[in-house]
């Protein structure tokens, strides 16, 4: 008896090596045409939309919360919760669609909607995106259940308002969730969720599960119907940044981000799709204060005329496209103008900047390895600059921008823009200085283009807007206030039988699908 | 205990008032706690200037704590050392010693030299602790080895080249050419082959006669004594258990413990191991 | 005078006990100031890139850093001594949780590194020892000395693409990250210990070289027993002591590589943690993972002394053996 | 301390020390190695520096004639980067090494000018930071000083101060208790003098070794922190830059990594045979005494001495019943130098044969043959070994020999192994080979050392070697001789460690021993003395050769025939305490 207990033990232990050797499949046990496993970087900081911070904050709220409105595809505004509005400089009414639930069935109604932009709008909240979304004056929300509208008066006009409500940071709260902040920010509180899914496993630093509401019935109605169905469950890992690609050949995961750099990985594979988001824009900063060489036009000039746009953005993002403002085409008012942009011409740039002692500084999550300033610097060197590169992490490189401008002259910077809106990049190289309570921190002066952005952000209709805007960025351009680059992009890689959309660019984990 | 022996065995030559060396009443106590350990209790004997001592005693006699208490390396806790009038007791503060005071000829001949300094730089350490310049000192060093029978050329030499019997010539050198009122020689041929301690015993016997010596003479071979020794001390467990004249100690030892020494040498008419 | 003391135990351990009391005070004190050492402003970048003065002015009030350092020690020390390392500055959450859940992984694949480590290192330390001994083999000591030094100078972050690439990726009989099931700990057990292996049974051979030649080894041979059991019986509980004391410092060095490899494996682990920490200025993180960290070397530093005791009773009180 | 030293230190001939300074193979790999990285360091940035920086169009290629390793996202060689980033990997390398291991050996050394309790506390603190993971402490310090070469140097270096304390501290403690360093006390050399000119120099080699070891760990924790994102930072660039710049295209551009990982591994690799070689040239327990393949083994004579073994043999009379018998015994080292050269003598059973010389005699390595046991680095061949019946040129039964030949040897302290409690080492012939089970092994175990008079006889087998003293410890070995019944006993200088007192008492429990057993003994020696009280014969041998043979009678009466015996008589007698000597 004994022997032949031992025996079975041995060949047991040798089953395991024999599997470990030979072949334990790993990437079966999920695949199970219910289930999409994706990946987000890092653990989201809350799962309150409106003190929302990171990607991942963003990307946990869209799945969990919808928005009033929604872009198409193509960016266009679409009907989310409120199925139609009406937009003037200081007011905007929302008329809230029937028939939209919270995850706990309480009906989504004006005044839950009210009290949600209210939670958002409210300074105590300390969001981040309030002045994003309802500019610097004060909003009044009213809510009208009758007529099943939602009123916001605005202090001070804003031409955004619908574009920021759009945002995920912008996600309806369900009222038990206003009840719990904490647990909301925990996720914990089930029925503070309106979107199609609710948290239902919170592994902090391993994995989050989401599962599809049975009862959800509010899905957007794009412009082209999205094809396959919905998952029952998602699946996001967390940490995987430098890992997903493996994960994704090794059938370890079906939709993720991937790096620009591993995409070529994919594109011998005929087994993956991509699809590339837009996040914000690249471009090159000036210190146009007095410590720095480029508070004189003919220097700024003169780097533009250096800078090869197209080489830059190989370098730094091939992905993205190449821009001629702090947005896309698909953004409203954004110019498309090339030829605001100065002409590459070497000896030009040479003769002005010879000898020219520069400071650029960067950061390494700038290109790979900070591969943008290293670009700079060499062009710089190249064109007879004296110029000295400093790259840090973001932290040491975002607390020398802001407050210490005296040690750096020029760096390469891009924007997180959430809003899908030009005015969020170019409010941080025009208008109101950030020690003054806005956001430039170049210290540019053009006062041209400061009223014309001051007077694009309170206008009264779309058409205007887009006037006032054309000329706030002719008059930066013409000063080389700053140089556009290209957008930055996220590749999102999904196995086949599954796809993904990015609405307006942005990516949007609602319009996860899996193939039939 | 024995002080008048010693005083008795007057030799030819001039002696001082005082003697080299007087211990009187010393003890020693080594380790604390768990640990501790008495090494010597109460041990007293004189060595007269230019008179030699042979220390005997077995491992755990304290032979060694009296070398180094004397060498100052080991505090004293009871009673005093008094070396070429200088009183040293439980409470002298760990001052240095005058170099000139004392010197020990160390046990180990792989130890008792540096391997990465040439025997020359050794002796010339200790005519000059600071600077230990072999150039300025030459023709001294050179007289030196000369009296412990070694060449010249042994100067520029490292240690790893010298066999062990020379290496304790050397240490035995370095030892005496600072002149010391007093020599401790602790077990310096027990690493030896027996042809080269004998060699190296009538090497020290011969220089005890040439320069008068003051020697401390320690050993735990009762037989090793006998040439280097004018009187002999037999210590065990930190206790001196004989003091006497070297021929006494071998002919007509009082102790019993010694008597039992003198029958374990192999070789002596009381040693048996068949029955 | 082999005198032996009756009890050194006690003693012994209240020392041991002293000198953890001590390191851990030094180690409260030391991250706090680390923390506010590293330069950037916490708040402006908790606050987010973008943020305006006052968003970050309010940042940093919610945070706690207008307060005067003092203060803040004081609330950092309080907090240590009631088990509570602050909140997260970036997601709120209580430190010690996090700890709390990344602590095992790291820890799990240290250990299982570590016990990897030891069996192999041994068997082949003694190994190469053994069939070099005298000059013999002289292929095998140059070969011995090629891996190993390939090995040892590759970075472990090298070694963890390799082995992706063979395993998961091209073979794909191994997960290529993540800590979902038993095999997802394979490959970074692996790498983690593939570089400590190298320098671990170089130990154990030089050590060996010397045990072997040892009398003691000489006497086991006058037995006539099997080789194997000379070398098991007699010379490995001799390498223990050494091995024993390398392997704290290579528990150290596991950790520092866990930093490195759990990027690599998406392991969820304390590594990944405190770099994401520093770069985000997450203070309270930053400190409680280098406490903890620090906590976790100390006490296996300390564990390590007690088993070297156990295993070695001459180390009582002669101290460490020499790593 | 070995019994058995195939080569006595001092006579190394001066040209076989030279010979031994020569750089052995790894040593030489080593520095050649580091010697073309060096000049490569040198050379490449002033002829390859357009090459690795200038921006290019021909942007990630793979390799081909003109990019031996393709090129980067910039357009630059990545053959001519790798080869260029030699120069700064190589100076931050080195000067974070040289930070732990300057700072670190000066922090080392200094604790030894403190009082003994402060010298604790310090080592105690230092032992604390050793434990903390460096590549942390490196990450921490690293950050602080924001990133950047000089920062990641600075991290590195200071990282690595604290094992260079322990390791300098631990390794000073032996020097400091050496008797050089105890005279130079009493001649009043000043602490730091002693510290230079006696502590460091003795250090020198072994520094050397780790400091190469220490280079190629500090190698790794810079492109370790280079990964992470806090070392060296664009433009700047060493082999870890570059492979943390290249490990994102690892699995679509491999090649990218292969520059930077070649040179960081041939570094590594440089340092570390270049750490080696010293530690194989500077320790003698490394160093090879021997060059070539001798294993210890006992073989067989060739066809001539084996006749000459016949002649021998005849000579020697029919000797069946002899308990050892050896003919024509010659043990040679590698280089052919003869240690013991055609010894053959018998021993019968109960007697108690004496082989006596001095240190390089060959007596050892005579008896350590005829039990069978050869050391590394030398070959013993023999016409005939023949002991307790066993034919030792043939298969032997090793069981059977290892309870039938006893073997007790001179250092009753390196002989027992430290690690394991006494009883585990004196019964394993009778549980290994007797198949005697291990309670009944103690207690016959127990039983020996009652007979024995030893102490606590119960209990002594749980004791461990070092809670024993020596005496304690050779009448042990003797109980375990007792415990196989064994028929031949070897003793290789039994006594000669211990004090004399104890020496009369085991040599008498030995005596009474061997005679309850009946056994034969080969009793090594080099005290006369000793030898014509124990032995019924005497061996007196000299380089390798018997020179004489005496019975015991013939020693007592000093009828000695050869000049080399009566020198040792001399010697003898020189010491022997006996009356009429002493006023000599």
């Amino acid at each position: 008896m004994l022997g032949q207990g031992r025996g079975r033990a041995v060949s047991a232990a040798l089953c395991a090596g024999a599997l470990l050797l030979s072949g334990c499949t790993t990437g079966g046990e999920g695949a199970d045409w219910e289930t999409i496993r994706g990946a987000w970087i890092e653990d989201p900081t809350t799962f309150d939309p409106a003190l929302t911070q990171t990607t991942d904050d963003y990307r946990a709220a869209r799945l969990a919360f919808d928005t009033v409105v929604r872009r198409d595809l193509d960016g266009e505004l679409v009907p989310g919760l409120a199925e139609s509005w009406e937009q003037s400089a200081d007011r905007v009414t929302l008329t809230i669609g029937a028939g939209h639930t919270c995850a706990d069935g309480t009906e989504i109604t004006p005044t839950v909607v009210a009290e949600s932009l209210e939670y958002l709008a409210d300074p105590d909240t300390k969001s981040l995106h309030t002045s994003g979304v309802f500019g610097e004056g004060e909003a009044a929300i009213t809510a009208d259940d009758d007529a099943g509208e939602v009123a916001i008066e605005l202090s001070e006009p804003h031409s955004e308002v619908l574009p920021g409500l759009a945002i995920p940071q912008a996600g309806v709260i369900c009222p038990a969730g206003l009840a719990d902040p904490e647990g909301l920010a925990a996720g914990e509180v089930e029925g503070a969720f309106s979107g199609p899914y609710v948290l239902t496993e919170n592994r902090r630093g391993v994995n989050y599960h989401f599962a599809l509401r049975e009862d959800y019935d509010s899905w957007v109605e794009y412009s082209e119907p999205l094809e396959g169905t919905p998952a029952k469950y998602l699946e996001f890992i967390v940490g995987a940044e430098d890992a997903v690609a493996n994960q994704l050949l090794s059938g370890e995961l079906d939709v993720a981000p991937v790096e620009a750099e591993e995409l070529s990985r994919f594109a011998d594979d005929g087994g993956f799709g991509t699809t590339t988001a837009t996040t914000g824009e690249y471009y090159i900063m000036f210190n146009h204060r007095e410590s720095s060489p480029f508070r004189d036009e003919g220097l700024r000039r003169a780097v533009a005329r250096l800078i090869d746009r197209e080489a830059l953005r190989e370098i730094v993002d091939p992905e993205g496209e190449l821009i001629a403002t702090l947005g896309d085409d698909t953004m409203q008012c954004a110019n498309t103008d090339e030829s605001l942009l100065l002409d590459q011409d070497g000896d030009a740039a040479s003769d002005a900047l010879d000898g020219v002692p520069v400071k650029v500084v960067g950061s390494d999550a700038i290109g790979p390895n900070g591969s943008a300033t290293v670009y700079v610097r060499e062009r710089l060197n190249a064109a007879g600059a004296d110029a000295d590169l400093q790259n840090t992490d973001v932290g040491s490189w975002v607390a020398r921008l802001y407050d210490e401008p005296e040690t750096w002259d020029v760096t390469v910077y891009a924007t997180v823009n959430n809003m899908g809106t030009i005015s969020w990049g170019l409010t941080t190289v025009l208008g109101e200085w950030h020690e003054d309570g806005g956001r430039n921190m170049t210290h540019s002066v053009n006062p041209e283009a400061a009223e014309a952005l001051e007077a694009a952000l309170s206008a009264e209709s779309d058409a205007e807007m887009c006037r006032h805007w054309d000329t706030a960025q002719r008059a930066a351009l013409e000063t080389v206030d700053f140089i556009p680059l290209s957008m930055v992009t996220q590749s999102i890689v999904s196995r086949d039988g599954y796809a993904v959309e990015v609405p307006g660019g942005r990516e949007d984990a609602t319009t996860l699908r899996i193939l039939d | 205990m024995s002080r008048e022996t010693a005083d008795g065995a007057a030799s030819e030559q001039a002696v001082p008032e005082r003697p080299a060396v007087e211990v009187d009443g010393l003890g020693v106590v080594l380790g604390s706690g768990t640990a501790r350990t008495e090494a010597l209790r109460g041990v007293s004997f004189t060595i007269p200037y230019s008179r030699s001592v042979g220390l005997v005693g077995e491992s755990g006699s304290g032979k060694s704590t009296l070398a180094k208490v004397l060498a100052g390396l080991v505090p004293i806790d009871t009673g005093r050392v008094v070396i070429g009038g200088e009183r040293f007791s439980a409470g002298t503060s760990r001052r240095r010693r005058d170099p000139g005071l004392l010197q020990l000829i160390p046990q180990d001949p792989f130890s008792s030299l540096s391997p990465r300094r040439t025997a020359g730089q050794a002796l010339a350490e200790a005519m000059d602790p600071l600077r230990a310049d072999a150039r300025r000192h030459r023709s001294a060093i050179e007289e030196w080895f000369e009296r412990v029978e070694l060449p010249a050329s042994a100067a520029a030499k490292y240690p790893h080249e010298f066999s062990g019997g020379q290496r304790q010539r050397i240490a035995i050198a370095r030892a005496l050419c600072t002149r010391p009122r007093i020599v401790v020689a602790d077990e310096i041929t027990s690493a030896l082959d027996l042809s080269v301690q004998v060699e190296v015993l009538e090497l020290l016997a011969q220089l005890r006669a040439e320069l008068g010596l003051t020697m401390l003479f320690i050993s735990h071979d009762l037989a090793v004594v006998r040439h280097v020794s004018d009187e002999v001390a037999v210590l065990r467990s930190g206790e001196l258990r004989e003091f006497g004249a070297v021929e006494q100690i071998f002919t007509a030892p009082r102790d019993e413990y010694t008597s039992r020494l003198l029958d374990s040498v192999p070789g002596a008419p009381g040693f048996r191991i068949r029955d | 005078m082999n005198a032996i003391t009756t009890r050194p135990w006690p003693a012994f351990l209240l020392r041991k006990a002293a000198e953890l009391l001590l390191a851990m005070v030094a180690l409260v004190v030391i991250t706090f100031a680390i923390a506010h050492l590293i330069p950037g402003d916490a708040a402006r970048v908790v606050a987010g890139v973008d943020a305006t003065a006052e968003q970050v002015e309010d940042t940093r009030a919610r945070l706690g850093l207008d307060r005067p350092l003092a203060a803040q020690f004081w609330d950092y020390l309080s907090g240590v001594l009631t088990a509570d390392l602050g909140e997260s500055f970036r997601t709120g959450q209580p430190v010690s949780e996090v700890i709390a859940n990344r602590l095992p992984f790291t820890a799990s694949i240290a250990l299982f590194g570590i016990a990897l480590t030891l069996g192999v290192s041994l068997a082949l330390g003694l190994a190469v020892a053994g069939l070099t001994r005298g000059n013999r083999n002289p292929w095998l000591d140059s070969a011995f000395g090629w891996a190993t030094g390939v090995v040892l100078a590759l970075p472990v972050y090298v070694i963890g693409a390799v082995l992706i690439v063979v395993f998961a990726v091209n073979w794909g009989v191994l997960p290529a990250a993540g800590a979902d099931s038993l095999y997802s700990y394979v490959l970074p057990t692996i790498a983690i210990a593939l570089g400590p292996i190298a320098s671990m049974s170089r130990l154990v051979r030089r050590e060996a070289a010397v045990v072997l030649e040892q009398d003691y080894m000489r006497t086991a041979r006058g037995r006539r027993i099997s080789t194997f059991r000379q070398y098991a019986k007699h010379a490995v509980p001799n390498l223990l002591a050494s091995t024993l004391t390398l392997s704290g410092l290579i528990l150290a060095g596991m950790i520092g590589g866990a930093i490195i490899i759990e990027s690599v494996f998406a392991w969820p682990g304390l590594g990944r943690a405190v770099v994401d920490s520093i770069i985000e200025r997450d203070y309270p993180m930053t400190r409680g993972i280098i406490l903890t960290v620090g906590a976790v070397a100390v006490a296996l530093n300390t564990a390590i002394d007690i088993i070297l005791a156990l295993v070695d009773p001459r180390t009582l009180r002669a101290g460490k053996v020499l790593a | 301390m070995s019994a058995i030293p195939p080569i006595q230190p001092e006579e190394v001939p001066a040209a076989a020390a030279r010979r031994s300074r020569r750089p052995g193979p790894m040593l030489a790999i080593g520095l050649a190695l580091m010697g073309s990285l060096v000049l490569v360091a040198v050379l490449a940035p002033v002829l390859l520096d357009a090459d690795a920086v200038g921006l290019t169009d021909d942007r990630r290629q793979g390799a081909s004639g003109e990019h031996l390793l393709g090129t980067d996202e910039f357009g630059r060689d990545l053959f001519a980067r790798a080869l260029v980033a030699t120069r700064l990997t190589l100076v931050l390398t080195v000067s974070a090494t040289a930070i732990s291991v300057v700072l670190g050996v000066a922090v080392g050394l200094l604790v030894w000018m403190l009082s003994p309790r402060v010298r604790n506390l310090v080592l105690t603190a230092n032992a604390v930071a050793v434990a903390f993971p460096a590549l942390v402490m490196a990450l921490v310090i690293a950050a602080i000083l924001g990133p950047g070469a000089m920062s990641a140097t600075l991290a590195v270096g200071i990282a690595g101060i604290p094992a260079f304390v322990r390791l300098s501290a631990t390794m000073a403690a032996p020097i400091m208790v050496r008797d050089y360093v105890s005279t130079a006390k009493l001649l009043n050399v000043p602490r730091p003098v002693i510290l230079v000119r006696h502590v460091l120099p003795n250090l020198g080699e072994a520094l050397l070794v780790l400091s190469a070891n220490s280079f190629a760990v500090t190698l790794t924790e810079l492109s370790g922190l280079s990964f992470i994102g806090l070392g060296v930072q664009n433009p700047d660039y060493d082999f870890g830059r570059l492979l943390a710049d290249g490990l994102p295209n690892t699995y679509t551009q491999p090649i990218q990594i292969v520059g930077p990982s070649v040179m960081l591994v041939l570094t590594g690799v440089a340092a570390m045979f270049i750490g080696d070689g010293l530690a194989a040239r500077s320790n003698p327990r490394l160093r090879r005494l021997v060059r070539g393949r001798r294993s210890g083994m006992l073989h067989r004579a060739d066809e001539l001495s084996q006749e000459m073994a016949a002649a021998h043999r005849e000579q020697g009379g029919a000797a069946g019943a002899a308990a050892l018998r050896v003919r024509g015994l010659k043990v040679a080292t590698a280089q052919g130098r003869e240690l013991v050269r055609g010894v053959s003598f018998d021993v019968a059973p109960g007697e108690i044969l004496g082989l006596v010389g001095e240190s390089g005699s060959g007596k050892s390595l005579t008896a350590m043959s005829a039990a069978g046991l050869v050391p590394d680095g030398v070959d013993a061949t023999a016409a005939e070994v023949t002991t307790v019946g066993h034919d030792l040129l043939g298969p032997v039964r090793s069981g059977d020999l290892a309870r039938d030949v006893a073997l007790i040897y001179q250092d009753p302290v390196s002989t027992f192994n430290p690690a394991l409690r006494l009883e585990n080492q004196l019964t394993e012939v009778a549980r290994v080979h007797q198949g005697m089970n291990r309670r009944a092994a103690r207690r016959a175990l127990a039983a020996e050392f009652r007979r024995l008079h030893i102490s606590e006889p119960d209990s002594r087998g749980r004791q461990h070697p070092h809670e024993l003293s020596g005496g304690m410890l050779q009448r042990a070995m003797i109980a375990s001789a007792l415990l196989t019944d064994a028929k031949l006993i070897i003793a290789d200088e039994p006594t000669t460690a211990l004090d004399v007192t104890v020496q009369a008492e085991v040599l008498r429990q030995f005596v009474a021993a061997s005679g309850s057993l009946g056994a034969a003994v080969l009793f090594i020696s080099h005290d006369l003395g000793v030898v014509e009280a124990l032995c019924d014969r005497v061996l007196v041998m000299k380089e390798g050769e018997v020179v004489e043979e005496l019975t015991r009678e013939q020693l007592a009466r000093g009828e000695v025939k050869h000049p080399y015996t009566r020198s040792l008589l001399a010697a003898a007698q020189y010491m022997e305490p006996s009356a009429e000597e002493a006023n000599e």
